[in-house]
């Protein structure tokens, strides 16, 4: 699998994300920097990393989103190549319209870092093959910014199409219970209508071994990988 | 040249920063405030000295970046 | 402004030189200086760079061991960490910033030693802070906790470092000077270590990062602005960080270093300008000439004195080999950052300053560091407090009630509400996060880590300074050595009152001995450091504060122990002995209201052995849990290793021949908790114990949702944890 | 009654977001933008229908909570 992990300035999280990709598929992500105005031939997945990209100033992704690259991340998008967007990636790819809705400040206006269970809502796309419908994880969370907001038609077709991906819950399920930032419907990450585009603010990638948290988030990589070795 | 662009929330957008501020100050006791809600401003500077061509170029910058259209509105004051 | 204006004895003392440092200027340079020169003279000889009443008594820590690569003298300690690595770590202070504006305040704090750090060539993988405010009544405390918190996690969580461990105390002694420490640890090939020391005539000096406002300009504001003929706003002279910057500055600098082109480099932090041009001179014997006018400045006509005292943020200098000039900007080109050739290397030792064609100070380069004035301060002896008989102190409470407050008061109380506000999981190695002993941060893919512990017991250093110091180093080995680390090197921050007044001035002597015989004795040297004087709040001095920063290797972090309780029928084990001390301890004056007696004693023998002996059952994978006893003793650790693993305990006994209260409460030092899987195992490391000389004692089992002690009523899990939890959030939110 | 408080950074006081927002609009190629610096508004709904009685419950609002007195300074305008 041929994966391409850009960087802005600012991020931050590429490394994490650089480290889950290798140990899932073997294969080392190419570091792509944001001036760039072309992903690699043959580039399978395209991942914005987590981070501050701009120090966050003026809107948590704005700037980024703006960047070069990202018309051929939106071509890419286009053509139905994958793209994976964590946390500012998350913000990056809702900035530049990829995704739909805003992520403003947390509810609690403070920045949050802590484990947080999430409930996997689907499991028949490229990203979460490897998990189960329904099925509770247990990963990381890391902003200050990741309350999703999105008006009751964008929030109905996101519901109706079946395009959340993940929700914030407890470790028993419940959605309302685990709600950390004030998110609408406790939506933790969501799909583009053709499911090819994923933005989530939680952090899979920090979760990949059993010593450092555990491996509730090697699911989502092994999904990736396995998806492209089926295409 | 100076100019301010200003930046605030359209209607009906939940803000919770202005939500948690309005929060603040009642429970400071500053009885008499109903609701807050926050926006940014940008006080540029313009090596222009057209005011049209200032109009322009401010509109570019709102709509390219400083304002999100999804969710915000803007506001070009030329204050010369 | 001019430069040439004559100074005057107001002048001089504004910039708070005394009249016979004045006079010591007047006599190195043969004539009246500049008003630059002044300020240059001002900023180099304050406490803060020169040391001048603190040098003389630093000189007795002990500073070298096989593994020290560099001692104190640079922007931050090395060790070598095994593997052809090195650890790069240094504290410093940002106390008197931080209370007048928090947020800005701890956020440079923060930015500045992640700068020292990777000024020496390392990536920065962990930092910790030392925290301390006054009294949760006090009216300001609430909103200086909040900022300090929101601004350290605001540059930490930005800049893309992992904030794992620290510590937050509150004493009235502090309700009008804070201490905000913070402590940056990195790693660097061991080979490949940047220095200080400029080298070659003729050298291209650079300026790299943010650019120069009028940030910062401390007391000496006042004097300039006396000479300003626009009157203009009152500046602020808080400094604002930019985490972005420095995230940039970082990778700019890594870049860069990999080229080859940097001789030497340096970080402007307080005196920005000229104590890094000055410190890369005089280290290297060499003259430097400055053109001020090449300084990439933010704001229009600053001053010679301005920029040479700036304090903006984000900004260093460095030493090129000549011809790699373009190299170097293209690097930083691409990182959005300044760069300008604003000077040069020169074989005069003259530190020569130019603005506008003219010579503004033109001063000799290696006096302005060496004849730095060096004080010999009178100092006095605290006096000795008496033991405190633990039988002569009637509880005034139920000890299991005693527990539930100590454990929610704000001291003991749950600091979640902070850490969860600090991005501790960035860079996936943190393998311990905040809340146990020491944190531990795994050194890539493993298996080698690092342990990392920040601590110091105020109270015990204002009862006896001496004990007081030594117990600051003992606890951080302790810590180390409780998640299964081999202490290496310390970092200190003494923070303290005033100097000039003999008895602060004592507390500050004892102290630095009390830290140089518990390096000595357990081969823990001190690497690097920083000094924080006139510390005082209404004229009264803090409670004397040196802060530890400790740092151990960890052979495999796969091999390591944390404190939580495992599982059910476990058997705990209590290693060292108890003698029920009282005096100093928290249970005193929390319970009690009572600061009083002589601290714990610090047998530095027992603290080596003990430790020693708790390694190797860690090593060996006989500890299924770990943790040492200090302050709370051995009630708090039972019931933070309780709430730690959801599991209660049953202890059916405990040290004989004591009073219960002074049993649990106790605050002896060198003693560890440990479980062990089953009864045979307990028996075998009692055995191991007795023949090793060491004391141990079974105290009961692991089991249930509840901690019950002998003769006291059950504790629930439920209670002790709403009592710890609920504390800290409540507070801040205002509702307690 | 409603007023807006705007809140701006003090003179020479560092302004990174402004300074990152400066920086982007250049990239995008809008030349004639010199400097950027940011503030913020509070746009207020008050109970009261006296002006003078507003302006210092807004004072203390500011000052209590809205600006950070140390770097900022803010002004008061009532919009009826
Ligand atoms: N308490 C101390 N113990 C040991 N070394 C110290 C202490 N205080 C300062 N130092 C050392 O003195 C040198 C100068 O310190 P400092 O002025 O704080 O550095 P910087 O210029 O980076 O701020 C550093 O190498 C530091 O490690
Ligand atoms: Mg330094």
């Amino acid at each position: 699998m041929k994966s391409a992990v850009i960087t802005f300035p600012g991020s931050n999280r590429e490394g994490d994300v650089i480290r889950a990709l290798h140990q899932a598929s073997g294969a080392e992500p190419l570091k792509i920097w944001h001036q760039d105005h072309e992903l690699p031939q043959g580039t399978d997945l395209v991942v914005l990393p987590g981070g501050f990209s701009y120090g966050d100033y003026l809107r948590c992704g704005a700037i980024a989103s703006r960047s070069p690259v990202m018309d051929a991340v939106r071509s890419h998008a286009a053509k139905g190549g994958l793209v994976l967007g964590i946390c500012n990636g998350f913000q990056i790819l809702v900035e530049s319209g990829l995704l739909p809705g805003v992520l403003m400040r947390n509810a609690g206006l403070k920045f949050i870092c802590k484990m947080q269970h999430l409930k996997v809502c689907r499991a028949n796309t490229p990203f979460t093959s490897a998990y189960k419908k329904n099925q509770i994880i247990k990963v990381a969370i890391a902003h200050g910014e990741g309350n999703y907001i999105a008006d009751d038609e964008t929030i109905a077709m996101l519901e109706d199409g079946n395009r959340i991906a993940f929700r914030y819950c407890d470790a028993e399920g419940d959605t309302e219970k685990g709600n950390p930032n004030g998110s609408i419907n406790s939506v933790a990450g969501i799909y583009s209508k053709k499911l090819n585009v994923l933005g989530m603010m939680p952090h899979p990638e920090n979760l990949i071994e059993t010593l450092v948290g555990g491996t509730d988030g090697r699911g989502l990589f092994a999904s990736i990988t396995a998806h492209k070795g089926a295409a | 040249m100076k100019a301010r662009v200003t930046v605030t929330l359209k209607n009906g957008v939940l803000d919770p920063q202005g939500k948690a501020i309005e929060g603040a100050l009642k429970s400071f006791g500053l009885e008499g405030i109903e609701s807050v809600r926050q926006g940014k401003i940008f006080d540029i500077e313009l090596n222009s000295s057209d005011p049209a061509e200032a109009e322009t170029l401010l509109k570019a910058a709102a709509e390219k970046l400083l304002a999100n259209m999804v969710v915000e509105n803007y506001r070009i004051e030329i204050l010369g | 402004m001019q430069n040439n204006i004559a100074i005057t004895p107001e002048l001089v003392a504004q910039h708070g030189l005394k009249p016979d440092e004045y006079k010591r200027i007047l006599d190195l340079i043969g004539r009246e200086p500049t008003l630059t020169e002044l300020g240059i003279f001002s900023a180099m000889w304050n406490e803060h760079c020169s040391y001048k009443s603190s040098r003389l008594h630093l000189k007795e820590l002990p500073t070298k061991a096989p593994w020290v690569i560099q001692g104190p003298g640079e922007n931050a300690g090395v060790i070598d960490i095994g593997d052809g690595l090195a650890c790069v770590f240094k504290m410093e202070s940002h106390n008197h910033p931080s209370y007048i504006e928090p947020y800005q305040g701890a956020a440079t704090g923060v930015g500045g030693i992640l700068r020292d750090v990777f000024t020496m060539g390392a990536r920065p993988i962990a930092t910790l802070n030392a925290l301390r405010f006054g009294s949760p009544d006090h009216p300001k405390t609430r909103h200086l906790v909040s900022g300090v918190v929101a601004g350290i996690g605001g540059y930490g969580n930005s800049f893309g470092v992992p904030t794992v461990g620290g510590q937050m105390g509150f004493h009235t002694r502090y309700d009008g000077n804070i201490l905000v420490n913070a402590m940056a640890v990195g790693i660097a090939k061991a080979d490949e270590i940047f220095y200080a020391k400029a080298t070659g005539v003729g050298n291209p000096i650079v300026y790299l990062g943010s650019k120069t406002g009028r940030d910062g300009i401390h007391g000496a504001t006042m004097a300039s602005a006396a000479f300003d003929d626009a009157a203009e706003e009152k500046r602020p002279t808080v400094q604002v960080g930019d985490p972005f910057a420095e995230k940039l500055l970082l990778e700019a600098c890594r870049e860069l270093m990999q080229t080859g082109a940097v001789i030497a480099i340096q970080d402007m932090g307080a005196a920005g300008l000229t104590s890094s041009a000055v410190e890369m001179g005089a280290k290297g014997d060499l003259g430097i000439e400055l053109d001020l006018d090449k300084v990439p400045c933010r704001e229009t006509g600053m001053t010679a004195y301005e920029m040479m005292l700036s304090e903006s943020q984000e900004r260093m200098l460095m030493v090129l080999q000549p011809g790699k000039e373009k190299e170097a900007e293209a690097i930083f080109i691409k990182w959005g950052l300044d760069f300008a050739i604003i000077g040069k290397t020169t074989d005069t030792l003259r530190f020569v300053i130019k603005q506008h064609g003219e010579v503004m100070a033109d001063l000799p380069i290696k006096e302005l560091g060496d004849q730095a004035p060096l004080y010999d301060r009178p100092f006095v002896e605290t006096p000795k407090r008496p033991a405190i008989d633990p039988k002569s102190v009637t509880p005034l409470m139920g000890n299991a009630n005693a527990i539930v407050k100590l454990m929610g008061s704000p001291d003991f109380a749950s600091k979640r509400w902070v850490w969860e506000q600090y991005d501790h999981l960035i860079l996936g190695n943190t393998v311990q996060s905040p809340g146990g002993d020491a944190a531990v941060v795994r050194l890539g893919d493993g298996p080698r880590g690092l342990a990392l512990t920040s601590d110091v017991t105020p109270r015990y250093c204002e009862a006896d300074p001496f004990e007081g110091g030594k117990q600051a180093v003992a606890e951080a080995y302790r810590n180390i050595i409780a998640v299964g680390g081999t202490p290496r090197a310390i970092t200190d921050n003494l923070n303290f009152g005033n100097p000039e007044r003999p008895d602060y001035m004592g507390q500050l002597v004892y102290c630095i001995r009390g830290l140089g015989d518990a390096c000595k004795a357990l081969d823990f040297p001190v690497v690097s450091g920083n000094v924080s004087l006139y510390n005082e709040t209404n004229g009264r001095g803090i409670l004397p504060t040196p802060t530890v920063g400790g740092v151990g290797v960890v052979d495999d972090v796969s091999k390591t122990a944390t404190l939580a309780f495992k599982a059910a029928g476990e058997f705990i084990l209590l290693i060292g002995e108890t003698k029920g001390w009282l005096g100093s301890s928290a249970w005193l004056a929390t319970i009690a209201g009572r600061e009083e007696g002589a601290p714990p004693p610090v047998d530095l023998e027992a603290e080596k052995k003990h430790g020693a002996f708790i390694s190797s059952l860690i090593q060996d994978g006989h500890a299924t849990s770990c943790h040492d006893l200090s302050d709370g003793g051995l009630a708090i650790a039972l019931a933070e290793m309780a709430l730690a693993g959801n599991m209660g305990a049953k202890i059916d006994k405990l040290p004989e021949g004591l009073p219960n209260h002074a049993a649990l409460f106790g605050e002896d030092q060198a003693r560890y908790l440990v479980t062990v899987k089953d009864q045979a195992m307990a028996a075998i490391i009692l055995r191991r114990a007795s023949s090793a000389g060491v004391p141990a004692l079974m105290l009961g089992k692991t089991g249930g949702q509840e901690l019950t002690l002998p003769g006291e009523s059950p504790i629930s899990l439920e209670r002790l944890k709403k009592a710890h939890e609920d504390w800290l959030p409540s507070y801040v939110a205002g509702e307690i």
